[in-house]
């Protein structure tokens, strides 16, 4: 495993970007900068910092060995002695293409919080409202998004889970809508009602591990190492907890933990409210990101260290991936709100994940973690849509709107290829992710995936009805002197378009990152399952 | 197999148009006018027109069974499920090729005329030449799944043509309408493909799904695996029956066959160069393609064989009798449409392929002409498409008049056209067909009805169109079209009639038609199909046959509605009211869908809404929210969203506060007793739960 | 050991009990108007602690050797106290925890300028108090000390003139006092009855040979007379059903004497439960098993119990409160019931996690009410709603007391997630179903509690600032002690290696 | 002339907890509640001495009983101080009257 130092600057940067920020203000009765000069330095700050961990990603990519099915990039060191707590990072063919994700989606949604092309007599609006503080919570978000991604320890994992949740608090709370308290202390609540369980979890397999070694060789009685949690312990002898096998009822508690987050039904009401309160760079790392941790926390932990009470499990995750593909999308339909409606896209195309990874063909688990990948770049699209027409009509009523296609044809353009991407139109990068999580369930769970493809009839109806709605039809007098989109919306959402077409004719340099690693990780679950 | 690498041109070249007119058109246009857009959006066809053309004389070239395949990237590749991104073009896929890019940059030509002065003129043609390409692409894909790419993208610019004049909020919902039947289609097509592949390379077994065997998704890799797949099955059904039904349900979404054909009709509210393409001549057709295109599995499975083909002949009858009564000349066009896939379906049903595959190519000609002549009709009279309010055009609009006489002789199958030759073809071979379950005379009984209908609806829009007197009431007279849009007319007639010369049938010249020798590696599989061997007298009275009841439908037409002099028309509809009130409105079968499926579709969706706010949400907060649970979704959100953890916490914790803090009373005395009590309880407690646990 | 060899263990206490006297003394001679008692007096009564504190820091393991010490640690004065790690840090605890108050005392209003010398004077008691509480190992010394933080508690509570509450909390918590202690006593007098000694190892034996528990009367008496000792040291930790002083007492009480109350006579308290039920219970030498006296009292039942109904009781409660001072004091009583799980689930690892967290709840605890005060000391009040916009008016505070809250609620990186990852830890480590569920109830009850914290970082950040609020003075006495606490609160929760070493240590009692 | 043992303080005892238990739950009255607690007290002191002149004659029960006095005096003395300070301030000492802390 070669030892490197990448991972914590990539991981790390941001928090710096913040620590700069937090100084000035300290210092500011030193420095007397006045309010704006303030904002501006917080904003140079902030695009600098992610700016930079964006080309550090860059540069991981480009060295990152495809063929290698082992931990890379790994920075290893001892951190509690007491408690055998390890500074782990390191990443392999499931994570990378999430700290990816994660470097790309908080660059565009820093861009996404500048105030360019907003009327100067929005003066309420997010992106001027105590800028600084918004600036440092969003980077300490981005840390802690890469820190989820690369730890490989279970308790800084888990540390870095938890630091997620305070700055998201914050974020919706303090610069989101006008139920903004409601949705925060809502997100706060069931995510942390999640992550109890699984610290539980995690306290029950640190102490069920067997005796090994940290990484500077001196002896430990448990572990928190999940590669070593992984392959140097067999739970499914470790008795019983609460009176259940131990194996099963652990995996429920990390799985309940992780689920909040996917979400899956029925823990999913928190998101709605949430991305409705939020402001959409926010929602934009919220889709694009967060909801990701989840299916990468089952895929990770769950599978990777029981997998007897994964397959134990999986005909119940993918009846709940189907359920959350079929029936979020037909909550969608009866939504008025745009951006309500997106937040229940977002929760059917996470069922599409939960369907395919539990089937453990080779297809389904590359289907699952590939539409994590086109899903967090075609949400923050749709997201950062929503926020286009809310920025200028102060509304996201879609009753509301009509005939905007001939007032802002290039924005009608970009939502139509958002759509059409969401709605896995082939040719876009949606359809192969979600062509391959149905062809790797379908041996495993016919009739399940009979009735997901069903999901996608509706899909194309909630979209093409919300399209009709908004753009065709005459023109709504009100909205007759719109503009079209702004060159901060063009920066955010033209790279965005053009991975989403380039990746549907030619999805290989992302399938070829993940592929050897899941390969190697199903091996043992396809074995328990008898494939 | 023979590498050609410039294949890929042939699609690629209209994408590109696509894309700088879509990209850069509107400030092209503003700059340059039309003229630009022409250059780019006309011409880029016209060059892959070209190349098609290259490619057949470099396929004629090649010996039996050769095909021409040009391999861009691996486009997919997980574990077993292998998809290249690559172009192949054998015997069929030219054929079709050189129909979708001739007819293809015809209306091209021809939209330059029709669309002339329209402000979103780059829109139109950036739409149509992406429909060029997906088309294209659908046609030569050398695999199930890229050709799925182009099945869907036909559809969205299906969608989008149809919803060209989006101001107009009807025009978008048939566009949408279009697209959402399509996807029913698709998911029929997407669940044969999943069966398809798995079936090919494993099986099901009582304890799960078991791989043994090679994948592939390649249409020359396919057949013989196919053909080992027989005896497999899947809930109890065999996978080639299942395979093939929910591909022909694919077929009927994009080919508009019962029960999915409903999105054809509202269709037609496209430009009528976008009727006359993608909803005559090219893409409905794409149905009929996919099933010639796996005619190899088809074989396997009688019973897929004699659903698709009722299911045709069904629709060929059916279509047509609407098609009487409708007054829309365009909608006349689409039912005979209709009517004309289904007679496809018949052959492709009855395992005459190429029949199937020559009743596609001629009807594209004929029925493309069809519309083109009646766009110029609508032309004429400012838009104006009620037949009703028509009449005398033959006089001032010659050109059209005759080219639409003549392919109304085509379709209605008079000897000397195209269109007789392919549907007496597929008549003849569905009435002497031995695979069928059902007696073949049944299909042949149905499509034999449907082409005396066919003969009498088309000369009725003839008559009602072009004989008799101008009407009046116009601002100023109808007159005959610019040159591009004759010029268009004239090649598409004469086309519908010389093809006729490339299926002229065995019984009159003794040899195997050019056409099917053409085809016939494609279909060599289904060359061996047991007929009923009829002899060649009963094919003589089938040909007599047909060429009788193509007169009577002619006669008749002539003899009510010729000069529209004649009241009889009129007395009959008044006698036999009721009749002509169920199929004029279409037997109600839109209406029927709306309040069956979309209101339970609506429904639903408004259950699960409502299901989600009041139940999961308020699951535990059970009260208040129950008593409204009745109430819409709307404001309900606003008013009380209520969540249920929150909620939880919120309400059981805040009652529980509440009751703590009640014990708190300030008052000394009770906190001593509760002290003291407190202390006796514990003993008593404690000395219970021992006596219980021991 | 004999006295006078004794003496030396105890140089802390005693250098404790001359400083107050010297206090007591001086502000006798100094009469009522001295200007200069508002400096020296805190000083003096700062030099004595830390003098204290340092020698205890210098020889920690002067318990732990010298002459006539078992391993476990050596008994003084024939036995009365003991003095061993677990004893040195808590004791270390509880001088920390007055140091800090003195601190905060600084200048607080609610603090009467005239009698400052009898107030530091008293806090020096209560602190020796503390210690011998923490140390004693005797039923009499167990008496002695308890009554010695007692009567000290009841005159501070009282101490704020200004206001009749302050007295009213002081009489309530003067009677509440007595009758406990009075039920305890009741407890031990029974206890030297039943097996004939009032030593802890003499109880051990005793228990462990005597055949007076085989018998149902006998088995209701042991039973009785332990609830009733619990009684007492229920009353002292602040837990369910013996807890209802404490609500009331820490409103009344002024706030940085709440802060001391709210966590020192705690710490000692724990520490004299471990060594209480540890002590008689435990089987000699071997760790984690029981003699067979604890199956006829299932001490570990009825404390898992209390736990539970605590920590439920106390959340629940704060969920309603309006009044962040009496919010915290209910979150003190949930507080403790996270500490009693680690009492419950005893062993190497309850004791530790018992350490730690008491550690930690020191530096979140103290921090969140050194804020209190420091608000009180603007606004002269405690309400939640004058918290509002404060994050913006106040912005250190702000994200001090944000940060304390978190820590109190249990997130990461603070150091309140780490205590309660080590009270979890014990638990599930512990194994068995009880154990597992009271570790549940737990989990659940650290999301309750995110609630009522919420509601407040609510306040300070999503709430305007209506406008009508005088400043805040970020420079008070309280607001700095606040600063520094909040450094470690946060050091802590990512670095705690040194922390969990001494708590290794503390509860060497097992190795 | 019956024998008086071990039997009869311990009863004496008991009745006196009870007694003072009963008082401190009943009366309203401030100093009322410091005598019941006076009782409690004295009830364990009675015990012990009894225990440790009949059981084993050893003098711990005594010397505990002299702490047990003093410490009782000087909670008294504190109770009373607290007691008057509130009788000056609200002119009652009605334990009930002083329940403004509550909730």
């Amino acid at each position: 495993m070669p030892e490197s130092t990448l991972l914590s600057w990539i991981t790390f940067v941001p928090s710096i970007g913040m620590g700069i920020i937090g100084l000035f203000l300290i210092l500011n009765p030193l420095l007397k900068i006045g309010k704006n000069a303030m904002d501006q330095l917080s904003r140079v700050i902030a695009v600098s910092c992610s700016a930079v961990s964006l080309v550090l990603v860059v540069f991981l990519w480009l060295n990152f060995d495809q063929d290698n099915t082992g931990i890379q990039f790994v920075h290893h060191l001892v951190w509690i002695r007491a408690f055998n707590i390890e500074y782990f990072m390191g990443i392999d063919g499931l994570s990378i293409i999430l700290v990816m994700l994660t470097g790309l989606v908080s660059f565009i949604a820093i861009i996404a919080s500048l105030p360019w092309g907003i009327s100067k007599d929005d003066t309420h609006h997010f992106s001027r409202k105590s800028v600084p503080g918004y600036m440092a919570l969003i980077l300490l978000l981005e840390s802690s998004m890469f820190g989820v991604f690369c730890s490989l320890d279970f308790f800084l994992f888990y540390v870095f889970w938890e630091l997620m949740l305070l700055p998201m608090y914050f974020l919706i709370g303090i610069w989101g809508g006008p139920r903004r308290e409601y949705a925060a202390i809502k997100f706060f609540l069931y995510t942390l009602a999640g992550s109890v369980l699984m610290l539980l979890g995690m306290i029950a397999l640190y102490f069920a591990s067997n005796p090994t070694t940290l990484v500077d060789g001196t002896p430990c009685s448990h572990t928190f190492n999940l590669i070593k949690l992984a392959t140097e312990n067999d739970f499914s002898t470790a008795g019983t907890l609460l009176g259940i096998a131990f194996p099963r009822i652990v995996f429920v508690g990390l799985f309940i933990g992780f689920a909040v987050k996917i979400p899956m039904f029925p823990l999913h009401t928190w998101l709605p409210d949430a991305h409705v309160e939020a402001p959409t760079p926010v929602s934009v790392i919220l889709a694009g990101i967060l909801l990701k941790m989840g299916i990468y926390g089952i895929l990770r932990i769950n599978f990777g260290i029981l997998p007897g009470a994964t397959v134990w499990a999986s005909s119940t995750m993918a009846m709940f991936g189907m359920i959350n593909i079929v029936y979020a999308a037909f909550v969608c339909m009866a939504q008025k709100d745009l951006k309500k409606l997106i937040a229940y896209s977002s929760i059917s195309h996470m069922g599409f994940c939960l369907l395919a990874m539990s089937s453990f063909t080779t297809q389904g688990i590359t289907g699952a973690v590939y539409q994590m990948w086109t899903h967090g770049i075609i949400s923050p699209a749709l997201f950062l849509i929503a926020g286009v027409i809310y920025d200028r009509a102060h509304h996201r009523e879609i009753e509301g709107f009509g005939g905007l296609a001939k007032q802002m044809p290039e924005y009608s353009a970009m939502v139509g290829l958002a759509f059409m991407a969401s709605l896995g139109l082939p040719g876009l990068c949606g359809f192969i992710s979600e062509a391959l999580c149905f062809v790797g369930a379908f041996p495993i769970f016919t009739a399940l995936t009979v009735i997901s493809a069903f999901g996608v009839i509706i899909t194309a109806a909630y979209y093409l009805w919300t399209i009709q709605r908004m753009f065709f039809g005459p023109l709504n007098e009100k909205y007759k002197n719109l503009l079209d989109m702004n060159w901060r919306e063009r920066l955010c959402l033209y790279p965005l378009a053009a991975l989403i077409v380039f990746l549907g004719f030619y999805p290989m340099p992302i399938l070829d990152l993940i592929n050897k690693t899941l390969h190697q990780m199903i091996q043992p679950l396809a074995r328990a399952a008898g494939l | 197999m023979q590498q050609f690498n410039i294949l890929w041109l042939i699609p690629f070249f209209p994408l590109m148009g696509a894309f700088v007119n879509g990209a850069f058109g509107k400030k092209l246009q503003r700059r340059f006018g039309e003229k630009i857009i022409n250059v780019i959006g006309v011409t880029l066809p016209w060059l892959s027109f070209v190349i098609a053309v290259f490619a057949f004389i470099k396929l004629r070239g090649l010996s039996e069974g050769e095909f021409l395949s040009d391999h861009l990237w691996t486009w997919v590749a997980v574990g077993q499920f292998h998809v290249d991104l690559a172009f192949s073009m054998d015997s069929l896929s030219a054929m079709m090729a050189l129909i979708v890019t001739f007819v293809g940059s015809l209306i091209h030509v021809y939209s330059i005329g029709y669309m002339h002065d329209d402000e979103s003129y780059w829109r139109f043609f950036s739409y149509l030449n992406l429909f060029m390409f997906s088309m294209l692409t659908l046609i030569l894909a050398d695999n199930l799944l890229l050709m799925f790419v182009g099945w869907e993208g036909v559809g969205l610019c299906s969608y989008l043509l149809i919803g060209f004049w989006y101001k107009d909020l009807n025009n978008a919902k048939a566009g949408m309408k279009a697209f959402v039947v399509n996807r029913i289609g698709d998911f029929g097509f997407l669940i044969g493909f999943f069966i398809l592949f798995w079936g090919l390379g494993g099986s099901w077994t009582a304890n799960g799904y078991h791989v043994a065997g090679t994948f592939s998704l390649n249409f020359h890799e396919l057949p013989e695996l196919v053909a080992g797949i027989g005896d497999k099955l899947l809930w109890g059904v065999p996978i080639a029956t299942l395979v093939a039904l929910f591909f022909f349900v694919g077929a009927t979404g994009k080919s508009a066959q019962i029960p999915l054909y409903i999105w054809l009709p509202d269709a037609m509210a496209g430009p009528t160069p976008v009727s006359a393409l993608i909803h005559a001549a090219t893409m409905v057709t794409a149905g009929v393609y996919m099933i010639a295109r796996m005619n190899f599995l088809y074989i396997l499975s009688p019973a897929a064989m004699t659903v698709v083909a009722m299911v045709g002949a069904a629709t060929a009858l059916f279509a047509a009798t609407i098609g009487c009564f409708q007054n829309d000349i365009k909608k006349v066009l689409a039912y005979s449409t209709v009517s004309q896939l289904g007679y496809m379906f018949i052959g492709v049903g009855v395992g005459a392929f190429w029949a199937g595959s020559y009743h596609l190519l001629t009807h594209a000609f004929f029925k493309a002409c069809l519309f083109l002549g009646a766009g110029s009709v609508i032309m004429a009279m400012h838009h104006e498409q009620d037949m009703r309010k028509m009449g005398g055009l033959g006089k001032v609009m010659p050109i059209t008049r005759w080219t639409y006489w003549v392919a109304c002789v085509a379709i209605s199958g008079f000897p000397i056209a195209a269109g007789f030759f392919s549907k007496d073809e597929i008549l003849w071979k569905a009435f002497d067909s031995g695979v069928l379950l059902v007696p073949g005379w049944l299909p042949w009984l149905l499509g034999f009805v449907a082409a005396g209908l066919t003969s009498f609806y088309m000369f009725r829009s003839y008559f009602l169109t072009f004989t008799g007197d101008l009407p009046e009431a116009h601002g100023h007279e109808p007159e005959e079209q610019r040159p591009v849009v004759t010029g268009v007319l004239v090649m598409l007639a004469a086309g519908a009639v010389i093809l006729s010369f490339v299926g002229l049938p065995k019984l009159w010249m003794g040899a195997e038609p050019a056409l099917e020798q053409f085809l016939a590696p494609v279909f060599e599989a289904a060359e061996h199909l047991p007929s009923a061997g009829h002899g060649h007298g009963t094919e003589w009275i089938m040909m007599l046959l047909s060429v009788g009841i193509a007169f009577v439908g002619m006669g008749s037409a002539w003899w009510l509605y010729r000069g529209r002099s004649n009241p009889l028309p009129e007395r009959l509809k008044q006698r036999f009211a009721g009749i002509h009130r169920v199929v004029y409105n279409k037997y109600y079968v839109d209406e029927a869908y709306h309040a069956t499926a979309v209101r339970g579709f609506m429904g639903t969706s408004r259950l699960c809404s409502w299901f989600d706010v009041k139940v999961i949400d308020g699951l535990v907060n059970g009260a208040g929210t129950f008593t409204r649970a009745f109430a819409w979704i709307d404001g309900a959100i606003d008013k009380y969203l209520v969540d249920g953890l929150v909620n939880l916490i919120a309400r059981m914790v805040r009652f529980c506060g509440a009751r703590v803090r009640r014990i708190q009373t300030g008052r000394l005395p009770a906190y001593l007793a509760g002290l003291v009590t407190g202390a006796v309880v514990l003993v008593v407690l404690t000395r219970f739960l021992m006596d219980l646990y021991s | 050991m004999s006295n006078l060899s004794s003496l030396g263990f105890i140089v802390p206490e005693l250098v404790l009990g001359g400083t107050a006297v010297l206090l007591f003394l001086l502000s006798a001679a100094a009469g009522r108007r001295a200007s200069w008692q508002k400096l020296v007096f805190p000083a003096l009564a700062l030099s004595g602690l830390v003098v204290a504190l340092v020698i205890l820091l210098l020889f920690p393991e002067s318990g732990v050797s010298g002459a006539e010490c078992s391993p476990g640690g050596c008994r003084l004065f024939f036995g009365l106290l003991a003095s061993d790690p677990l004893s040195v840090f808590f004791r270390l605890l509880c001088i920390a925890a007055t140091i800090v108050c003195v601190f905060m005392s600084l200048g607080s209003p609610s603090l009467p300028a005239e009698n400052r010398g009898e107030y530091h004077g008293l806090l020096l008691v209560l602190a020796m108090g503390m210690c011998l509480l923490a140390a004693s190992n005797h039923l009499l010394m167990i008496y002695v000390g308890l009554e010695t933080v007692s009567l000290c508690s009841y005159l501070l509570t009282g101490w704020d003139q200004r206001k009749a509450r302050s007295y009213e909390a002081g009489l309530k918590y003067v009677l509440f006092g007595g009758v406990a202690s009075g039920v305890m006593l009741f407890g031990m007098s029974m206890l030297y009855g039943l097996f004939g000694d009032l030593s802890l190892q003499g109880l051990q034996q005793a228990l462990s040979s005597t055949v007076v528990l085989e018998n149902p009367a006998g088995q209701w008496a042991a039973l009785v007379a332990v609830v009733f000792v619990l009684a007492g040291l229920g009353y002292k930790v602040a837990a369910v059903p013996f807890h209802m002083w404490c609500p009331d007492v820490y409103e009344g009480a002024p706030t940085p004497f709440t802060a001391l109350l709210s966590v020192g006579p705690k710490a000692a308290g724990f520490a004299l439960m471990l060594r209480f039920f540890y002590g008689i219970f435990l089987a000699p030498g071997d760790s984690g098993n029981f003699i067979a006296a604890a199956s006829v009292i299932p001490w570990v039942m009825i404390i898992g119990i209390i736990s539970a109904i605590t920590m439920t009781i106390g959340n629940f409660a704060a969920i309603v409160q309006n009044n962040l001072k009496r919010l915290l004091a209910y979150s003190s009583i949930a507080h403790a019931g996270y500490v009693l799980m680690g009492v419950t689930a005893g062993g190497q690892d309850g004791f530790e996690a018992v350490s730690i967290y008491m550690t930690v709840y020191l530096l979140m605890n103290m921090g969140a009410f050194a804020v209190v005060s420091a608000i009180d000391r603007s606004a002269n009040s405690e309400e939640i709603r004058v918290y509002r916009g404060l994050g913006r008016r106040a912005p250190l505070l702000g994200i001090v007391l944000g940060l304390f809250l978190l820590s109190l609620a249990g997130l990461p990186p603070t150091a309140g997630f780490v205590g309660k990852l080590y009270l979890f830890s014990a638990l599930i480590h512990r194994g068995g179903y009880w154990f597992d569920a009271l570790a549940v109830v737990g989990i659940i009850n650290s999301v309750i509690s995110l609630y009522y914290y919420a509601r407040v970082l609510k306040a300070m950040y999503f709430e305007r600032d209506p406008g009508d609020l005088p400043a805040v003075n970020q420079k008070s006495s309280a607001a700095a002690v606040a600063t520094v606490l909040a450094v470690p609160t946060l050091a802590l929760g990512v670095f705690w290696q040194p922390l969990a070493l001494m708590a290794r240590w503390s509860a060497s009692l097992f190795h | 002339m019956i024998q008086v043992g071990l039997g009869h303080f311990l009863v004496v005892g008991t009745l006196l907890f009870t007694l003072g238990v009963v008082c401190v739950i009943t009366r309203r009255n401030a100093v009322a509640i410091l005598i019941g607690i006076e009782l409690m007290l004295n009830a364990s002191g009675l015990n012990l001495i009894a225990f440790s002149h009949y059981n084993n004659k050893a003098v711990e029960g005594s010397v505990f009983v002299l702490f047990v006095i003093v410490l009782a005096a000087a909670e008294a003395a504190v109770a009373m101080a607290l007691i008057l300070a509130i009788k000056r301030r609200l002119r009652t000492i009605d334990v009930d009257q002083t329940s403004s802390l509550r909730g």
